[in-house]
């Protein structure tokens, strides 16, 4: 069992990939000559050559829809946004072209491509920059949205995703691009649709997905230190939802946090609230709770950024309001996250 | 200083070619010219397509068909002139696009059934007027998202040109269409990877309501070519034969050395679709361009002044064709509505591919 | 008191704002010469001329962008995208400059701006041309979201709309430009963010906003029949939201249905039921329930596309579930909202 | 047939051009001679905007700048001619935009603090290294979506030709974002409505680790505008002098005539952005580059050559505008960080414009 890097584990799965099925491609901003702009396709160039590790000039929209096309044709495109955040000026093309194909067609012409690139938040990029766009994308039906927390499931995650018939829009974290973890040598790999326990407990449901699973197991760790369990819930893939996962858990618990990285307003822990206020009503001794980015557009000022992020405080403070903790709030900030 | 660049301007080790002429698609026709029969058929799918689309217009007016339906009445010759030249190609087109999936091939019935919304359409009757799509054909859509479907074409191309297929993709849009972003980008990437494209901007001089002149400064959509160093042709499309040589030749420059950038002049009958008067064209516009140059009206004297076809057999392909479009309303007519409980398969595509982890890996390591 | 089809109403609201402000100037696709797709521009361009009504080519991007940055440097430009369908070509421009240059710039440049035209299905249009983009925009922080149900609101929050210093999506529809309403005589504005109570009830709420408003009256005339007194709240304003208005309307009658237009995965009706659970958890006697579009892509077939849309049919099937009446189930098509 | 189009092409009652020639901008330089002062002037403020960068990779290598951060290095001549032509009107330009923010008159101590995250930044904090704002100077930002500010500059030159200013606006933007859709929108919309813009493609031969010739065909930018018929030229950026002469050309081309694409050849000195190694550089170019053409270097020795300017006098400059970079490091260094406080002010802004509606109705019919 070897430790990899996550961008090592997304690098293995592209690579096994790319020999079992010569139709899959890899096309994006700097990803062949300068090796990927976070280093995922390091070498891929170099084994694969050019008519299949393919540098891209910056026009998103074009590149997203060369890889419709050539999907509806027979290949299967990965895509390779160097951040989501890029994608926008592609927003067309995968809403009205990617998500659309199959069902325009009667169901004759499958799209078979990955868009794949870093999500959210690194740090200190400005509003521009840290987008988190699970939200605007898992909207879709006819898109799938899948993302990952670690490298294990970075890699059988990812290689569902291109052997996948349908658009699957698959999201990245530059933040943790370099942090390793354990994955079996031998080829595996796990379905879209299933969420994973990370941590079981027995008090309080807490349900997220990306790079925002690491910081809620640590604020379970924390909370478990005050005597409170968690379970923590990673979702893996938002669409298809692995629903049954979390309405057990919360009906076991009967109480749920729902950590989103990115804006609040009709996000996916809406998405998430929503179904399981409807679902779990009997089991909810309390409202379900959101902890998300507040409802801003990201500051620059570092000192500002870190108040705008969930964080293991946030979380905790959401914990004690959602178990009846007479505990300090969540600070003011949470309250105005509608402007004038 | 001049505005032309020598490489003494670039930084050492770049290479800087010289800004190109205009480059345009050598005068060749490739093909030999089309005999009698051939002329013959050209016209009669004209004809087919005009009288298809005469119903249509009909089936609207009776709340048969619903929704936005546009039609190609008039610039019938392109579709037909193309398809002579490319119709073992990929095709991707635009929402107006009933024309275009008749000379590719897809049948009158399924094109008729799928206005009217019914199960045997090509589409299943997901699609509509807008999006007409029939693999069998490679006729890949019927696209609703001005200028949207352009790059897509590259991404068709690419798979051709992977496969080593001897095919380009054609794509059809309008002349607004080049005003998108979409289509500059797919202008770009198409001649930086040298793809099999053959884009073909068919000016019919409006986009809805707007005239060419007040949509582009420039109004020889041809010269957008320039811009990216892509081969370009304009040419005036009311000849099938000429549409049929020029498309012949601009797949033969798409084949061997990358792709074509064709505008081809032509001009709607009615309006942008069928809830549009079309009261912006000047007076007298539409009646002169009929009589100047309608695709049919041409073909139809230069079968008779120089293959001496008679009007005998005029008229009877005109019976044929009567036929056949009645046929297929009646065929549509008669189809079922899509069963409710379809509604959610259209969703997500069944998955084919094995997701087994047992799966082999192939290639060079396996 | 005038009765005014809506497109008047509308034409009214943009030709008083031109008169009292010449930095208010409409721009989009066929609005001059043509008058407008919908019409709701006739005779501007005759009174105003070309300057400040303006056609532009099919380059919603491009337009949407220069408006953004007249609104910067002092103009109030009216952009009219001919449907929001295409509105996702000029996404980024909406989301990455509109929303974002008032915070970019440290709160230097404003950005008044309206972006409008109409938004989701009209009838048998397809996938394409029937996407309800209320949620994709109200997502983002920045951005207000505006809309009506009759002529009356369409004037008065139009004009605000153009009067407001940030930029505010305003969201028509096509089915209902023709649909005649009383508008008086005397000018009058309706500020944003204020929802309005359509019918008083005390049994269950209903939620909604925009064209569905009438189509939910018309559930509501129909309970009312077999004795359940439905309040119907019209939101109006998406983004700033009068949440205040809908939790005490939840506290009165214990029972909540949201119903929106458009798809339901992470949209607004999620956000709404995430929030009344929240804040009206004690209250509640039910789950606040969703009536939204399927989670599909329209189809074209006429049969099938009523299935797709919400009705009164389906709305009064959510009423009687939220109330344990024992009545038959909205119909099997509600359950598989997640594909494959 | 010819593939330049005669009206006879086109519908009765079209109007239809020729397609124009390559349109250059006039040779003629339109302003006198930069005298030594001024020549001086400009020094002083390349080499100013050069050591502020140099703090500013500093600062970054100290983390007190974060996040992205792209240097101007190798490009001041560009900024500071442009400003010399273009000082009083508006400018947008993208996240390299130290150097533009500094030309157009935006305080060092304000970009400084910006950088370093401070409520003393130009944007307060907001926007950092990619968003430098400053309303008092027209500076209208730093944007990070490649392209996509392209289309603003239209917008400003329209509300500029609106009201009577005899202003334009001057955009900046990369090589690389020439390939972006919102380019291209942007010249076509520009060209219709003939706006007063100078689009500024500085093309300093990479898109981060891509060379041009591998992001594009055409390797001369300022062809684009012929896809659109806009007036365009090439030059070299070397010089501050004639950066300066050009953009007064195209300046008063744009006032008086409608807008121009100006491609200005240039180059980087540092990576992409501060954690790019440039790695992909070929052997010896960048040494190559600065011995034959370092903007700083070719006008200290006009100054010298030419205005008989003594090094004591070059030296005193350096000594000014070290400290006036080492004030700008410590007035950002000691600046406060922004009030949490304030977290909340920056998403909508508070209304200035009256929505009371008794507010009379003026114009026409007031
Ligand atoms: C992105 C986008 N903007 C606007 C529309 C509305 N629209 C549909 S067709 C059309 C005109 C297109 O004109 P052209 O490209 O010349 O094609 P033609 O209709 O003449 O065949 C417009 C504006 C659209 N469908 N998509
Ligand atoms: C739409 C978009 N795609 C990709 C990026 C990532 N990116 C930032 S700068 C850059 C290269 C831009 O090159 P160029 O336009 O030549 O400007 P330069 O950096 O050389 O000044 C890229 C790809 C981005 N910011 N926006
Ligand atoms: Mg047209
Ligand atoms: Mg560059």
């Amino acid at each position: 069992m070897a430790k990899l890097q996550i961008r090592e584990a997304l690098r293995r799965a592209l690579r096994e990939e790319m020999l079992r099925d010569e139709s899959v491609f890899l096309m994006g901003e700097e990803v062949a000559h300068y090796n990927g702009a976070y280093k995922v396709s390091q070498g891929l160039l170099d084994e694969f050559g050019e008519d299949r590790v393919v540098d891209t000039p910056i026009a998103e929209g074009g590149f997203a829809g060369l890889g419709v096309g050539a999907a509806m044709a027979g290949m299967r495109p990965v895509i390779e946004f160097m951040t989501f955040n890029f994608s926008l000026v592609a927003y067309d093309q995968v809403i009205n072209s990617a998500a659309k194909v199959f069902q325009m067609s009667g169901g004759q012409y499958k799209v078979p491509i990955v868009f794949r690139g870093a999500n959210g938040a690194a740090e200190n990029l400005g509003s521009q920059h840290s987008t988190s766009v699970d939200s605007i994308y898992a909207h879709f039906p006819g898109l799938k949205v899948v993302t990952y927390c670690d490298a294990h499931d970075a890699y059988g995650l990812l290689k569902s995703a291109i052997r996948d018939d349908n658009p699957v829009v698959f999201l990245e974290s530059e933040l943790t691009y370099g942090v390793k973890g354990e994955v079996p040598d031998h080829e595996f790999l796990i379905p879209l649709g299933q969420a994973k326990i990370r941590r079981e407990g027995t008090d309080v449901t807490l349900v997220t997905w990306g790079k925002q699973v690491m910081m809620v197991e640590a604020a379970a760790a924390q909370l478990a230190e005050q005597g409170i369990s968690a379970e923590v819930i990673d979702l893996r893939s938002i669409r298809p939802l692995d629903q049954d996962t979390l309405f057990s858990s919360v009906a076991k618990t009967g109480h749920c946090v729902i950590v989103q990285e990115g804006y609040p307003f009709a996000g996916i822990a809406a998405e998430l609230a929503a179904r399981v206020q409807e679902a779990c009503f009997d089991w909810l001794d309390a409202p379900v709770l959101r902890v998300c980015n507040r409802d801003v557009n990201q500051p620059y000022a570092p000192n500002l950024e870190k108040l705008v992020m969930p964080s293991p405080p946030r979380v905790i403070a959401a914990v004690h309001r959602v178990l009846g903790r007479d505990v300090a709030q969540d600070n003011a900030l949470d309250l105005p996250q509608q402007g004038a | 200083m001049s505005d032309s660049p020598s490489p003494a301007d670039a930084p050492s080790g770049h290479h800087v070619e010289p800004p190109p002429a205009d480059r345009g698609l050598p005068p060749e026709n490739p093909l030999p010219d089309a005999d009698k029969d051939q002329l013959l058929e050209l016209y009669r799918q004209m004809a087919l397509m005009r009288r298809v689309e005469e119903l249509a217009a009909k089936a609207y007016t009776q709340r048969k068909i619903l929704g936005f339906c546009h039609l190609y009445i008039g610039q019938e010759s392109v579709a037909v002139g193309a398809a002579a030249a490319t119709g073992g190609d990929h095709w991707i087109t635009a929402y107006r696009e009933h024309g275009h999936a008749l000379a590719k091939g897809v049948p009158a019935r399924a094109i008729m059934a799928e206005l009217f919304g019914r199960e045997t359409g090509a589409s299943k009757g997901q699609g509509g007027s807008m999006h007409i799509f029939d693999k069998s054909v490679d006729f890949m859509g019927g696209y609703g998202i001005v200028g949207a479907h352009v790059p897509m074409a590259n991404g068709v191309a690419w798979a051709c040109k992977q496969k080593k297929l001897d095919k380009v993709c054609v794509v059809f849009f309008g002349d607004g269409a080049a005003n998108q972003g979409a289509f500059f980008e797919a202008l770009c990437l198409a001649e930086l990877y040298k793809l099999p494209v053959v884009f073909i901007c068919e000016n019919n001089w409006y986009a809805m309501g707007t005239p060419l002149h007040r949509q582009s400064a420039l109004t020889d959509m041809s010269l957008r070519a320039r811009g990216v160093g892509m081969t370009r042709e304009q040419l005036e499309g009311w000849d099938v034969e000429h549409v049929r040589q020029r498309v012949a030749a601009a797949r033969k420059h798409a084949l061997e050395h990358g792709p074509v950038l064709l505008e081809i002049i032509t001009y709607r009958y009615r309006g942008h679709s069928m809830s549009d008067p079309a009261k912006y064209r000047p007076q007298g516009e539409l009646d002169g361009q009929k009589e100047r140059s309608d695709p049919l009206l041409l073909t139809a004297a230069k079968l008779q002044d120089q293959h001496g076809v008679g009007q005998d057999v005029i008229d009877g392909i005109h019976a044929d064709i009567d036929a056949e479009a009645q046929d297929a309303w009646d065929f549509a007519d008669q189809s079922a509505w899509p069963d409710p409980a379809t509604l959610y398969d259209f969703v997500y595509g069944a998955q084919e591919t094995s997701l087994a982890a047992d799966t082999p890996l192939s290639g060079k390591e396996s």
